[in-house]
């Protein structure tokens, strides 16, 4: 079982469910969804085994590298395993939607291009996986018609820039030192001065914090997100949008290494200071745009920009907590994100594509698998003790709190703060509250749709209680890049400063559970009021005309919005404008009077000799 | 003998002015043919006689009798 | 033993008889170009081995050099001659559903006569030579340009010649003013003498032949004819226009520059002019609603990026200029071929028009796609390992203001991204579902664009198989003595 | 003066043909002058080549005797050049026009600044 | 405004052009491979007229290109004019009767002189481009004087064809035979005799038919078509 076959299943698979897509759709089906399983199965196989493989053909001469360590395994089998999830969730969403064989094959495609990213040992090969996920996650995007198209636009503009950055910074490296191997770069780069080290630093920062969406180049995500269609939305933001992360610990902490990486700089101007800064103001303030959302998809692709702040906050902190923290929410944001997003597209399945989170609510009978996956979602999301999202944080904010930062730490808070309030409009908008009479008879979500979410639920609560199992993991990972070793429990950490023991708090949650259950049994029952027998002023009111979930947070809105304004886009919006005008202006010179082009002719002549007259260039 | 070929010189020199100024393509073209003609003697002062020949035969004659033939197809004069 | 001069005698002939095979049937003529063009090709392949180790220098006549014109069968000629052959059989081929009303037996001889001479234009190593075959090229192009005869046509046509005319009259000055300093017209001859005169009264003959080709090579200030001929001329000659026209202007002015006159130190302002045609080009075309016109303005942006390459004039960057060339070629014909029959089925230049061809055309559509992906230099097509060399030339001279060069050539790059997704968009996902009524390009026009489609993906994941030539021909460009030498004994 | 013509008034003849013509290309707007323009043009840069030649004294460079002396021919290479040319220059002056009647045909006129519709 | 700038521009230009000419004398022998072909062109050749031996021997390949460029105008033009409706013949009013019987007269002498020039091209002045143009002004005096009349499409074009493959069958004869394109394979004779000077007379010959009939072509062309 070697990693080219690996890549090989993963890219033929896709070619070859495109090409059974053309014969029959049951048998595409599942075509695709067993590669995507089999994949799953060959990363698990993998695990712990190191390998390092150069291809016998090269590029310019540059061997083709293949390596699998425990880093690249750990985002390896996130990536196969929410895949091969997304792809069994797509098959009753995209039924019966129009060009279904390119879809998968996309779907597919970027699921391979993602496993070469994470397999890739040098980085040219990382560079050519890197742009075929960008182009194929372009097309995909764009893949609804109407507002997808300019959302595509957005990303495929921003993607290009940032890896024409890593371009940049990979062929200088190989300028430099003459090789793209990362081991033989991670070698011999700590001699580098630490000017040069710094440019690397941000230049491949650009690349990789365009991808995770890092605060002032964020733009693409949330339109992206909310066009996709939603399977994949899961997808991009479940490890898509991570491969930033992957990215930026390969910089520091396998390429440059944590010992250069972390004291560039001197004071507040450090490197990683400033990441830090920046993640932080990642947290905060897309957090409180997404309180103002009322698009279910655009509120959680705030949310996506927010926690990737946390996971940036915890990997520029180059403590062990912090690395382990950062990589641990990398893994439970992916989790937990995916599961809402495939309860939110359960919901638009069944009511026939409604985002609009004021004219939903009340589904939490008609669809109480999709509600479970809804409430566990945002418990993760919000970091409630026993889900897995609480055990990341607490490594976070721990690591903050140890290393004397209180401002990231209060940053960090007020993010879930912010994080609980939208993410409780977002739960009661959707399953609370009274039923609009439209979906009276909606009937509740298909297995192929239940099935994911169940073992994502399942796979919150399991990390959650017993955070060991992901956490040995994560340490090795922490001590392969040169940090101490923390030593995990099954139940949680413990370590001097404090200690994390999920066993107390999971035996308290169920005293407490217990109590309130005896409460509410000894107490009043509660009367429930059909949505219709309702009168104002004697009239009885029509029921459209009442539906109370409409404009929560109303008088917050008022309060807020005006620091909520996303400038950053406007400002990018303003770019591209100026570009279109200036290159509406250059092409007038091709005026269609043949007189002035033969006056160009001589014009270029005459100059290029009073230049020689002028200034002897030759 | 030099004079005899700067005045020619300056006669075809000012034929190619004359080709520019006239509004009468036609005359321009007689103007422009002179010039070609001129030229042809010129090539015979300087020992090129076969070259005189192509640029008396193709040049002045075939050259003016195509633009003519054109003329004719479009607008004599010139706005 | 296989002669270069065939490559130049056998399509000339052959096109020459084409009245007579014309005589045999009205479909005859049509059944010449494919095949002395792919006869060319063979006689490259056959070639290209030889020429590897040392040049094949044929003199005419039977005259040693500088007393006759040579052909110079190096490793750029055969490069170039293998590249003309390939895109010209393959668009002969395209030609022949394509071409139907018009005199077409005029269309094919002015075809193959184009490409002869381009053919010429690479292979001969005397100057006044050159501007023949270069008024071969310029005027069948002229020709075919105005071919369709309609408005657009012959207007772009009238200009086109125009500018054309007053290029090659300047370029013949120029060789008038060399051949009076150095008495001769064989290149090589003239570069052995070249540092003894002076250099203004030098470069004044330079300039005006880099003016003169340059017309055609489509370098700024001069290039104004491109977008008019390219957009109004029938699209298989767009693409011979754009893929192969250009490139031999280009390879024109690289020659004379490098090999004739040797001139290091006008480099950089070279580099600087490619720089400026590659934003010209692409923020023209960025604001284009006319497809075939967006593509003629972006083949200006990628003629400022090769110029740009060339200009670095280390190994690397002359590989680099030489490899864009080649993928430019491939990848922009490839893309004219395509948005021919786009607009023969939807009857439209507009981009608007061509909203739901992706389920019209699939086939033609991708072959589309993967075109444009290339040229934007996305892996992994060919345009990316060009792309790859270029930026580490320049990366590699470790001067600033190569360094900052690069970076406004990756900006136009952002903006030629820009404007070939929104097409990908238009064709695949704007406007409302389109019906499914399949109309695709007929095989004889699916063929040649699979070949280019499947060379492109070849060639882009295993670059190796073609850097040996291009580090060769690289070589021979930047050692004007070896030329010299390998001429002249 | 009478060296300064000797010496010159070839090149003066040629350079002055040589701007006229680009002149006229330059600033004409009616196509027929453009083109005679070219032609004006063409013609100059023949009688450059032709005097770059040229030997002083010179004799043609045909043996129309064999005992001829060789000493004193002009040089036949600009020659052969020009007689190329000059066919170059009509094959193009002939195309242009053709092309100049079709563009009467489809515009009504031959004013270059009023045919203006491929541009931008 | 334009002519200002143009003029500038042109008196630069002019300026750097006669910087250069500088370096160019007048009426001094400058030439190298000129005084090669002026010593030994009447050996290596046998033609007497030396520009007649560099324009089709020496430098026989421009040459080729050259007709090659007549030929693509003459069908490029053809291909511009061909309008739809063709062989619609224009009513033209018959020209004078002296007009008429001058040019009856004059036409065969007009041909047989441009024969006569270019068969005599390695001798005297004069040669195929010469002669052929001299031709096609004779079927200029026939458009002029008998307007019915035309020449035959065929024909012309057959000659045409013909014409340049005679010229490079001629260079490939010489590859086969002596390894080099239009080598001048057949035996030199003596100079100044007519049949002498090997390939350069027969050459010469098939330009003069292909540079009349193309040169005739399109006057033709141009009266007839549009």
């Amino acid at each position: 079982m070697s990693l080219e076959t690996l890549l090989i299943i993963g890219f033929g698979g896709a070619l070859l469910t495109y090409l059974v897509g053309k014969t029959s759709e049951k048998v595409r089906d599942f075509f695709g969804v067993a590669v995507s399983l089999f994949l799953v199965a060959c990363v698990a196989y993998l695990y712990g085994k190191p390998i390092e493989k150069t291809f016998y053909f090269g590029f310019f001469g540059l061997g083709l590298v293949l390596r699998l360590n425990m880093l690249s395994w750990f985002f390896a089998i996130g990536i196969s395993g929410l895949g091969a999830l997304c792809t069994i969730f797509s098959l009753s969403y995209m039924k019966g939607r129009e060009r279904t064989d390119f879809y998968y094959l996309m779907m597919l495609l970027v699921n391979a291009a993602m496993l070469g990213i994470v397999l890739a040992g040098d980085l040219i090969s990382f560079y050519i996986f890197w742009e075929i996920m960008s182009w194929s996650t372009f097309l995909l995007i764009s893949y609804n018609r109407g507002p997808a198209l300019a959302a595509g636009m957005k990303y495929i503009i921003m993607s290009i820039i940032g890896s024409l950055a890593m371009l940049i910074g990979m062929l200088s490296l190989y300028t430099t030192y003459g090789t793209l191997n990362i081991s033989e770069i991670s070698a011999v780069i700590a001699s580098a001065s630490s000017g040069y080290i710094l440019f690397i630093l941000i230049i491949f920062s650009i690349a990789f914090g365009i991808k995770n969406a890092v605060m002032p180049l964020h733009t693409w995500l949330p339109d992206s997100y909310a066009e996709a269609p939603s399977p994949f939305t899961a997808v991009l933001s479940g490890m898509l949008t991570r491969m930033g992360v992957y990215g930026f610990l390969l910089i520091m902490y396998v390429i440059v290494g944590a010992a250069s990486a972390l004291n560039l700089g001197s004071g507040v101007f450090k490197f990683n200071y400033i990441l830090a800064w920046l993640g932080a103001i990642t947290i905060v303030i897309p957090t409180f745009i997404a309180m103002l959302q009322n698009d279910a998809k655009q509120l959680l692709a705030w949310h996506g920009i927010g926690q990737g702040g946390y996971m940036i906050l915890g990997i520029a902190f180059g403590t062990s907590l912090g690395i382990a923290g950062g990589i641990f929410h990398t893994l439970n944001h992916a989790i937990y994100i995916v599961l809402l997003f495939m309860s939110v597209s359960a919901v638009q399945y069944r009511t026939k594509g409604e985002r609009d989170l004021n004219s939903l609510g009340g589904l939490i009978k008609k669809m109480p698998i999709a509600f479970v996956g809804g409430l566990l979602g945002i418990s993760g999301l919000i970091g409630v003790p026993l889900t897995n999202g609480f055990v990341s944080k607490w490594l976070i904010y721990k690591t903050l709190i140890v290393e004397g930062y209180p401002f990231l730490a209060f940053a960090a808070l007020i993010g879930t703060w912010g994080t609980i309030l939208s993410v409780y409009k977002f739960l009661h908008n959707m399953f609370l509250g009274q039923l609009p009479e439209k979906y009276k008879d909606i009937e509740k979500s298909p297995l192929s749709m239940q099935l994911p979410m169940i073992v994502l639920s399942l796979a919150i609560l399991v990390f959650g209680i017993l955070p060991g199992i992901p956490l040995k993991v994560i340490n090795t990972i922490g001590t392969s890049f040169g940090f101490e070793s923390l030593n995990i429990t099954l139940w949680g950490i413990t370590s001097d400063t404090g200690t994390l023991n999920t066993i107390n708090i999971f035996s308290a949650v169920l005293v407490a559970a217990v109590l309130f259950w005896l409460l509410f049994r000894l107490g009043a029952k509660s009367v429930s009021v059909a949505q219709d027998d309702s009168y104002a002023a004697g009239a009885h009111t029509p029921a459209d005309k009442y539906h109370y979930t409409a404009e929560f947070y109303n008088p917050l809105y008022r309060m807020i919005k005006p620091f909520l304004r996303d400038v950053i886009d406007e400002f990018y919006y303003w770019i591209a404008s100026l570009v279109r005008s200036l290159a509406g202006r250059v092409r007038r010179i091709y005026t269609g009077d043949v007189g002035y082009y033969v006056t160009y002719i001589v014009l270029f002549l005459a100059l290029l000799i009073f230049i020689q007259m002028r200034w002897k260039i030759w | 003998m030099i004079f005899v070929v700067s005045f020619l010189v300056v006669l075809m020199l000012v034929g190619a002015v004359a080709a520019s100024i006239f509004r009468d393509l036609i005359s321009a073209i007689i103007a422009a043919a002179l010039v070609s003609l001129i030229a042809s003697i010129l090539f015979y002062f300087l020992q090129a006689p076969d070259v005189a020949m192509a640029e008396a035969a193709i040049g002045a004659a075939l050259t003016a009798a195509i633009f003519i033939i054109a003329i004719r197809r479009t607008k004599r004069y010139e706005e | 033993m296989v002669n270069p001069i065939l490559l130049i005698a056998l399509p000339l002939g052959l096109a020459f008889a084409i009245p007579l095979f014309a005589l045999f049937g009205k479909a005859a003529p049509k059944y010449i170009p494919p095949v002395a063009l792919a006869f060319n090709l063979v006689i490259s392949l056959l070639l290209l081995p030889k020429v590897l180790e040392n040049p094949v220098i044929v003199s005419i006549g039977g005259w040693q050099p500088p007393f006759c014109i040579n052909l110079v069968a190096g490793p750029v000629a055969i490069l170039f001659s293998i590249v003309i052959a390939l895109v010209g059989f393959l668009v002969s081929i395209y030609a022949l559903d394509y071409i139907k009303e018009g005199a077409t037996e005029k269309y094919h001889m002015l075809y193959l006569l184009l490409l002869t001479g381009a053919i010429g234009v690479v292979l001969t190593g005397d100057i006044f030579n050159l501007f023949v075959f270069f008024e071969i090229l310029c005027i069948s192009s002229y020709a075919l340009v105005a071919y369709m005869r309609d408005k657009a046509g012959i207007e772009s046509a009238v200009k086109y010649l125009i500018q054309g005319a007053v290029g090659s009259s300047l370029l013949l000055i120029g060789i008038g003013l060399l051949y009076g300093q150095f008495g001769t017209l064989n290149m090589a001859d003239i570069a052995q003498n070249i540092k003894s005169v002076s250099p203004i009264s030098v470069f004044v003959p330079m300039v005006l032949i880099i003016t003169g080709l340059g017309v055609e090579a489509a370098i700024f200030p001069l290039n104004a004819w491109l977008p008019d001929a390219h957009s109004s001329a029938p699209s298989s000659i767009s693409a011979i226009l754009s893929g192969i026209v250009i490139e031999v202007g280009l390879y024109a002015v690289v020659r004379v520059i490098f090999t004739i006159f040797g001139a290091s130190s006008i480099l950089l302002s070279l580099a600087l002019l490619g720089i400026l045609t590659l934003l010209v080009g692409e923020m023209c075309a960025f604001s284009q609603n006319n497809i075939k016109r967006m593509l003629a303005y972006s083949s200006i942006g990628q003629i400022g990026l090769i110029l740009f390459a060339l200009a670095i004039a280390t190994s690397y960057g002359v590989t680099g200029g030489l490899f864009q060339l080649v993928s430019h070629t491939l990848s922009k014909a490839l893309l004219f071929l395509a948005a021919g029959y786009m607009i023969y089925q939807t009857g439209s230049l507009q981009i608007s028009a061509l909203e739901g061809t992706g389920k019209k055309m699939p086939l033609t559509c991708l072959a589309f796609t993967i075109g444009a992906f290339s040229l934007i230099g996305l892996p992994p097509f060919i345009g990316f390992p060009s792309k790859f060399l270029i930026v580490r030339a320049a990366l590699a001279t470790k001067e600033t203001i190569f360094v900052v060069l690069i970076g406004l050539a990756l900006l136009g790059t952002v903006i030629e991204g820009a404007y070939f997704f929104r097409v990908v968009q238009v064709l695949y996902f704007k406007g409302e579902k389109p019906n499914p009524g399949r109309k695709e390009a007929p095989i004889a026009a699916l063929i040649p664009m699979f070949i280019f489609v499947a060379l492109i993906v070849v060639v882009g994941v295993y670059p190796k198989l073609v850097t040996d030539v291009l580090n060769s021909a690289a070589s021979e460009l930047l050692n004007r003595l070896d030329y010299i030498r390998s001429v002249l004994g | 003066m009478m060296s300064f013509l000797t010496d010159y008034i070839y090149y003066i003849g040629a350079f002055g043909l040589i701007l006229i013509g680009l002149y006229i290309i330059l600033v004409k707007h009616n196509l027929i002058k453009v083109i005679i323009g070219l032609g004006i043009l063409d013609t100059g840069v023949n009688l450059f080549l032709i005097s770059v030649g040229y030997i002083t004294k010179g004799t043609a460079p045909i043996f129309s005797r064999p005992e001829i002396n060789s000493e004193h021919m002009v040089d036949p290479v600009p020659q052969a050049l020009v007689l190329t040319a000059i066919v170059i220059g009509v094959a193009v002056l002939a195309l242009a026009l053709s092309l100049a009647i079709r563009l009467y045909q489809h515009y009504g006129t031959l004013n270059l600044s009023k045919i203006r519709e491929q541009k931008w | 405004m334009r002519r200002i700038v143009s003029l500038l521009l042109l008196i630069i230009v002019a300026f750097g052009i006669s910087l250069s000419l500088a370096k160019i004398p007048f009426g001094v022998p400058k030439t190298k491979v000129g005084r090669h072909y002026i010593d030994e062109g009447i050996e290596e050749t046998g033609a007497a007229n030396i520009v007649t031996s560099v324009v089709v021997n020496y430098r026989g390949f421009d040459t080729l290109g050259e007709i090659t460029v007549l030929f693509i105008a003459a069908i490029g033009l053809g291909a511009v004019l061909t309008s739809s409706g063709r062989e619609k013949m224009r009513k033209t009013e018959p020209a004078s009767l002296v007009l008429y019987t001058g040019c009856r007269l004059l036409f065969p002498l007009i041909l047989i002189f441009g024969i006569y020039i270019f068969i005599h091209g390695h001798l005297t002045p004069g040669g195929g481009f010469q002669g052929g143009a001299i031709i096609a002004s004779g079927f200029l005096l026939i458009y002029l004087g008998c307007r019915e009349r035309r020449i035959s499409r065929i024909a012309s074009n057959l000659t045409e064809s013909l014409g340049g493959l005679i010229f490079v069958v001629i260079g490939l004869l010489g590859l086969v035979f002596g390894g080099y394109f239009l080598l001048n394979f057949l035996p030199k004779g003596t100079a100044n005799a007519l049949f002498s000077a090997g390939i350069i007379p027969i050459i010469y010959i098939a330009i003069g038919f292909k540079v009349g009939s193309e040169l005739a072509g399109i006057i033709d062309n141009l009266i007839e078509e549009s």
